[in-house]
């Protein structure tokens, strides 16, 4: 057993924070120091620098135009990424439809999409649920009819993520109406540009633009769209499932709620007139945090030592959605709290309060979010309950 | 010992609950939150007034009933039903209570009655940067000035000082704090959204008054602990309204949305936890009743009872909003969805008045 | 609405603590004060004291020997008791088969037994639970054949919770298999001192002397011993569940486990070399107890308000049961914080550690159970989830 | 970075899991813990110095194998699982690193090197009446007398102290806190029986010890601090083993057990518990990998780990523990039930080295 980082991979550490302090606009850093929210476009800019220094797919291979880095260079070049408060990415090109196209495309359909997902010159967006196919995501009634040389398609997608920014939709889409509900549904690749294809942004509770409904009218989609085989899709959206658990339990975000909630403390005043960071009860409360922070980051770091010794990450990993989730919720709680009346300000102009405490509510509010998404928790229970713990079918 | 309403009080509730149903809906409250206006209606306050609910608490001396603060509890919960705009916590409770108990005949005359009536509106400005819940911390400083006042200082985070006509703040005299009633226009606002869609505003005060703006009661801070712990028992009230109204939308939600063929609120998992939120609505039902019962009462179990009713609201209250949220799953976390109005309400409410860390301490202080 | 009791009802109150005072004999007085375990001969020593003072049976009418309380009465004299630290009386005889009896009785069975419950000549035990029968009652399979002029009983319970000690059993057994499972069920009362009948008694988590199982092996039970009608047992049952479910969410009880805590928070030193009921984060954990029992104690008051009005407490007193057997369980939790390394001592003698503390670790480890008898808390969630919220059957 | 075992520690923990499987099951412990004796046998710990398991951490010249303290702990997470008896926390961690780090070559040739051949156990009494967690707090005094030294006063709960043959206890001489080692028989024992079902003893000291029996190290709360971090990271170890086989134990009942007739582990409510405390035991499991990685360490690091460990140690084994009782129902709160042996081994571990409380207070002190 070693748990330190080996040499190389500090000096990796070092490398990467060292390019990120100088390749962040000042703007951007000013932004992130002030714990801001940064919008779509802001995200892409971050995008197109990490590009340019060939960083943006960590965990894409080589040859497809990834860093290539090593599973525990990933997890590092994560961790400081968060520290830094950089933009975080949209994960529906790089991290979910780019390496399902890397496993099931056609030589064609690598060629026309992974460069762009790269490059940030298109930008993706997910169509699973519907709006009665949530937890239920087999049961969804979106159709791709087959009209010999294309399919068409109707229905409705809804927690589109950032669809209004977005150039491509991958979509689990039923072609079938025959044997389980899961064996009928393919994976679609769709250009937003089509026509009869709709968006209706909406706000989040968290009072940002993130979601949308998409709405599918006749949408002709070529049949070169198809990702993997016809009505095997489900295979496809179980693949990606597993990417999007480990990434939401990430140990970064709950470190930088953590950091924000400690700035608060040290800014706040408490009820003896001391910074809130010396009341014993609140310092407690920290402490207690962080130290459950604590267990967690080692959680994850053996699930990035069994993916370094190139094994897949078990059902187990269902584990870090489960606490990373609630950690970075109970991060938020804690900064509300130690924000006093500040609390109450919601997306206010400068000046209401304090620069840092300006978008805690609003990451708040949207946070109650990461134990719904990604499969929720409940979902996550019943995997566990079942895979792991091999209980009796409910 | 008695938890029944009296006939006056069934009838006043069920007067406020119909209102809500058909004048006051949340979809009210949505239009007005999205609107750039006040966040609420002059009009409907007035309304208010002419129904005497303005007027329940009050003695008869300003136009009011003579009843108790229970009976504007009952209203604020009917209220929190349907996330009701109208300034009645932060003007009609706050301001109001500061008028009755620090002010003179002639001044709760002067300033309270036309509020009776639904003609004015009057906030409370207490907190400060640096007070964070005890209102004995006051930096903003009132000095003599010819025959008036020099006021000089920040208020901050005025519950609906954006709008009112008055405003009572506290300012710190030569002999302690000192209470005095400024006119809204008089004094530079910065209009602020709040987390739950309201409105209020940060005031910096530099400005005169004549003495006789200032409330005639000699200990200004212990009149504001009086009156901040009528302001927790009304967020309690209101709450009990909010609770209420999200266990029953979830409850619905659970009988109505399916999911893998059956009825989510089939499912075991999920009858628990909304059975874990019940729980705490009967135990929030429970502590407000005493809770705003003792409100009239001098001494520490007012005090102690306040308290802990906060503490439910702020412990079991949240636990119940943000359980809602996570049984309606998806749709819970967009703004479009009522839930997560009454989510936000039920935030605020648990933090005005004094959060639960605040109202722990002071029991704990207040423990034999 | 009105929460102060009436000037009678203090009175009462006045009453009943200066005779509790001054009837509890010195010894009895002293354990209590040193929160010292009551053995069963104890128990039975303070019921006979009350029975002389005829306030035995504060709930049961007049006509039976009760002392005929109103409800609001019945609650500030347990209140009353529990605060003095009294042992607490068997509920077997007094609140469960006496009640049953005065309902569903003959006019024999009503002179045979009542009497003997309220002197306390005849101790009674509760035979429902089998092994295989707990949470899912109706599954017992304890048997009862008719043979003309007595039934013949084969079978065991467990969970007959101080049966040593007992001269009666009532018992849930079967009398048929047809119908629903519920239906074939009868409720017999047994002599324990049948041939036939065998008791093993067992210790409890707290190391205490309580449970006990109970074998039946060709036990006979004359016919006269069969209450209510034949296979009509289970309505029994029912009835007797809400008033078993009310008893265990006592507000006295929880108000005991909080002084016991609050006076070791006295005697012990903290970290800081003060008492504990001075440092601020122990203070907190005590505040917030007391506050929530606040809440607990004025749901109780509801529910005896609804009482005191004649009407029977809905399903909703199921809320008492899950709150008030948490409230307990923390009680005990923060008692046991308290006592730091004292907390590791298990029933040693007198000077191994302060006398108020001795009791504690029995205590903490046997409250475990309050969240699995009389109807377990998973139980009673089902019960609100279908009877109050009306949620679907699962 | 890597978190497998080495091809020794492999062997280790497999020889160790045999032994508990086959010779030290949970039947054996309730044997013991119900027999008058010590609570173990002598003849199983010399056994385990056969083994070499005594040996493990301590250095070649005790007979040792030179070993981290990695080696030990995972001996005791195997331990755990069966709630192994004999004194390896109390005597070969406690007793076995107070002379480690604060006897001189000599003193550990002459008192730990008998202990790992399972000749001797040596306990560690430093809690007395007023010192809660802190080591520091030391009342008992060491004056010179002659060439040696006179100590006075009492140590309490000194795990596995009724049966030692030697107990290093603390004592405050003119220069701050010695380190002792006292003969078990030259002092007088109150037996105490734990909650866990072990023993240990009050020792009451008033006796005089040359001074060669004064450990050499000068100061001897900083060696304590350090033993008891062994000790408290020793809890974790033992508590991952305690952990998993409640769990185990908790989803084969509920797989096996039926009621309403289906396997009661098919309700979904209860399969969430269980999962709930799959989640507690695998960040168990992960804080302790770097409590026992660390404990060898100097520095905030070390402390900072093991308190992270103890808290989950406290704050979710102890969930773990008391799940485990209320998914076994009725059957988890008797004496014949083993679920509640575990339980109660839980909560004993969760409290030696510093209980919740303290390791939340002092991680918050060592933050930045």
């Amino acid at each position: 057993m070693d748990l330190t980082f080996s040499a190389e991979d500090e000096a990796f550490r070092q490398e990467v924070r060292g390019w990120i302090s100088g390749a962040m606009p000042p703007e951007m850093r000013a932004k992130a120091a002030a714990n801001h929210h940064f919008s779509m476009p802001e995200i892409m800019q971050w995008h197109k620098i990490l590009y340019a220094k060939g960083w943006v797919a960590p965990h894409w291979p080589k040859e497809y135009g990834g860093a290539g880095f090593t599973a525990t260079q990933q997890f590092i070049f994560a961790e400081e990424l968060e520290r830094a408060g950089a933009p975080g990415l949209s994960p529906f090109g790089l991290v979910m439809v780019g390496p399902l196209i890397q496993r099931f495309g056609t030589d064609a359909q690598k060629a026309r999409f992974l460069p762009k997902i790269l490059s940030g010159e298109e930008v993706w967006c997910q169509g699973y649920s519907e709006p009665n196919a949530g937890s239920d995501l087999a049961s969804l009634t979106t159709k791709a009819e087959d009209q010999g040389d294309h399919f068409l398609v109707n229905g409705s997608k809804t927690w589109t993520t950032y669809a209004q920014y977005a150039d491509w939709i991958f979509c689990l889409v039923r072609t079938s109406h025959e044997g389980k509900k899961q064996a009928g549904i393919s994976f679609l690749l769709i250009d937003m540009k089509s026509e009869g294809v709709e968006v209706k942004p909406m706000l989040t509770l968290g009072g940002t633009p993130a979601f949308c409904d998409t709405f599918f009218t006749n949408v002709k989609v070529p049949k070169d769209n198809l990702l993997g085989p016809l009505h095997g899709g489900w295979n496809l959206a179980k693949a990606l499932l597993g990417h999007e658990r480990t990434l939401v339990g990430s140990v970064g975000i709950v470190e930088r709620g953590l950091r924000v909630a400690r700035r608060i403390a040290a800014a706040q005043v408490g009820p003896d007139g001391r910074p809130l960071a010396q009341d014993p009860l609140f310092r407690a409360k920290l402490a207690r945090l962080e130290m459950r922070l604590r267990a967690h980051r080692m959680a994850n770091y053996r699930a990035v030592a069994v993916q370094a010794k190139g094994h897949h990450p078990g059902p187990e990993s269902s584990i870090l959605k489960l606490v990373g989730s609630v950690l970075t919720q109970k991060a938020d709680e804690l900064a509300m709290e130690l924000m006093g009346h500040d609390q109450l300000s919601w997306l206010n102009d400068a000046g209401a309060v304090p620069e840092f405490e300006r978008w805690v509510p609003s990451q708040y509010c949207y946070d109650r979010a990461t134990t719904i998404y990604a499969g929720s928790n409940e979902i996550q229970k019943n995997i566990i309950a079942k895979l792991i713990l091999g209980l009796p079918k409910q | 010992m008695d938890f029944d309403l009296n006939e006056e009080q069934r009838m006043l509730a069920k007067t406020v609950a119909d209102f809500c149903k058909q004048d006051s809906t949340v979809e009210r409250f949505r239009k007005l939150r999205d609107a750039d206006g006040d966040g609420w209606e002059r009009r409907v306050w007035q309304q208010m007034g002419e129904l005497g609910w303005l007027g329940v608490p009050f003695p008869e001396r300003v136009g009011g009933f003579g009843g108790a603060f229970v009976d504007a509890a009952l209203i604020l919960e009917q209220f929190g039903r349907t996330l009701v705009p109208e300034p009645y916590l932060s003007c009609l409770v706050l301001g109001g209570y500061a008028l009755l108990l620090g002010g003179s005949e002639e001044q709760q005359r002067r300033f309270l009655a036309p509020m009776v009536e639904g003609r004015s509106a009057v906030a409370l400005g207490w907190a400060e940067r640096r007070s964070r819940f005890d209102p004995s911390r006051v930096e903003t400083s009132a000095t003599r000035r010819g025959d008036g006042w020099h006021l000089e200082g920040e208020k901050i985070f005025v519950l609906d000082g954006h709008a009112a006509d008055e405003v009572v703040v506290s300012a710190r005299t030569d002999q302690g704090v000192g209470l005095f009633v400024v006119p809204g226009d008089a004094v530079d606002r910065q209009l602020l959204r709040l987390l739950d869609g309201r409105r209020g505003a940060h005031l910096r005060l530099d400005l005169d008054v004549g003495d006789d703006r200032r409330l005639s009661v000699q200990d200004g801070a212990e009149v504001l602990r009086r009156v901040l712990d009528y302001g927790a028992a009304a967020t309690v009230a209101e709450g009990v309204g909010v609770a209420q109204s999200m266990l029953s939308r979830t409850v619905d939600y659970l009988g109505e949305r399916e999911q893998f063929g059956v009825k989510i609120g089939s499912f075991q998992a999920l009858q628990h936890r909304a059975v874990d939120m019940f729980v705490e609505v009967e135990l929030l039902r429970s502590i407000n009743m005493e809770s705003i019962v003792r409100a009239d009462e001098e001494g520490i179990e007012r005090e102690r009872a306040i308290s802990a009713a906060k503490l439910q609201l702020a412990d079991g209250g949240l636990q119940v909003a943000r359980q809602a949220i996570q049984l309606h799953g998806g749709i819970g976390v967009t703004d479009e969805h009522d839930i997560g109005l009454f989510f936000k309400r039920m935030h605020v409410l648990a933090t005005v008045g004094g959060d639960e860390a605040h109202h722990v301490a002071r029991y704990a202080k207040r423990m034999d």
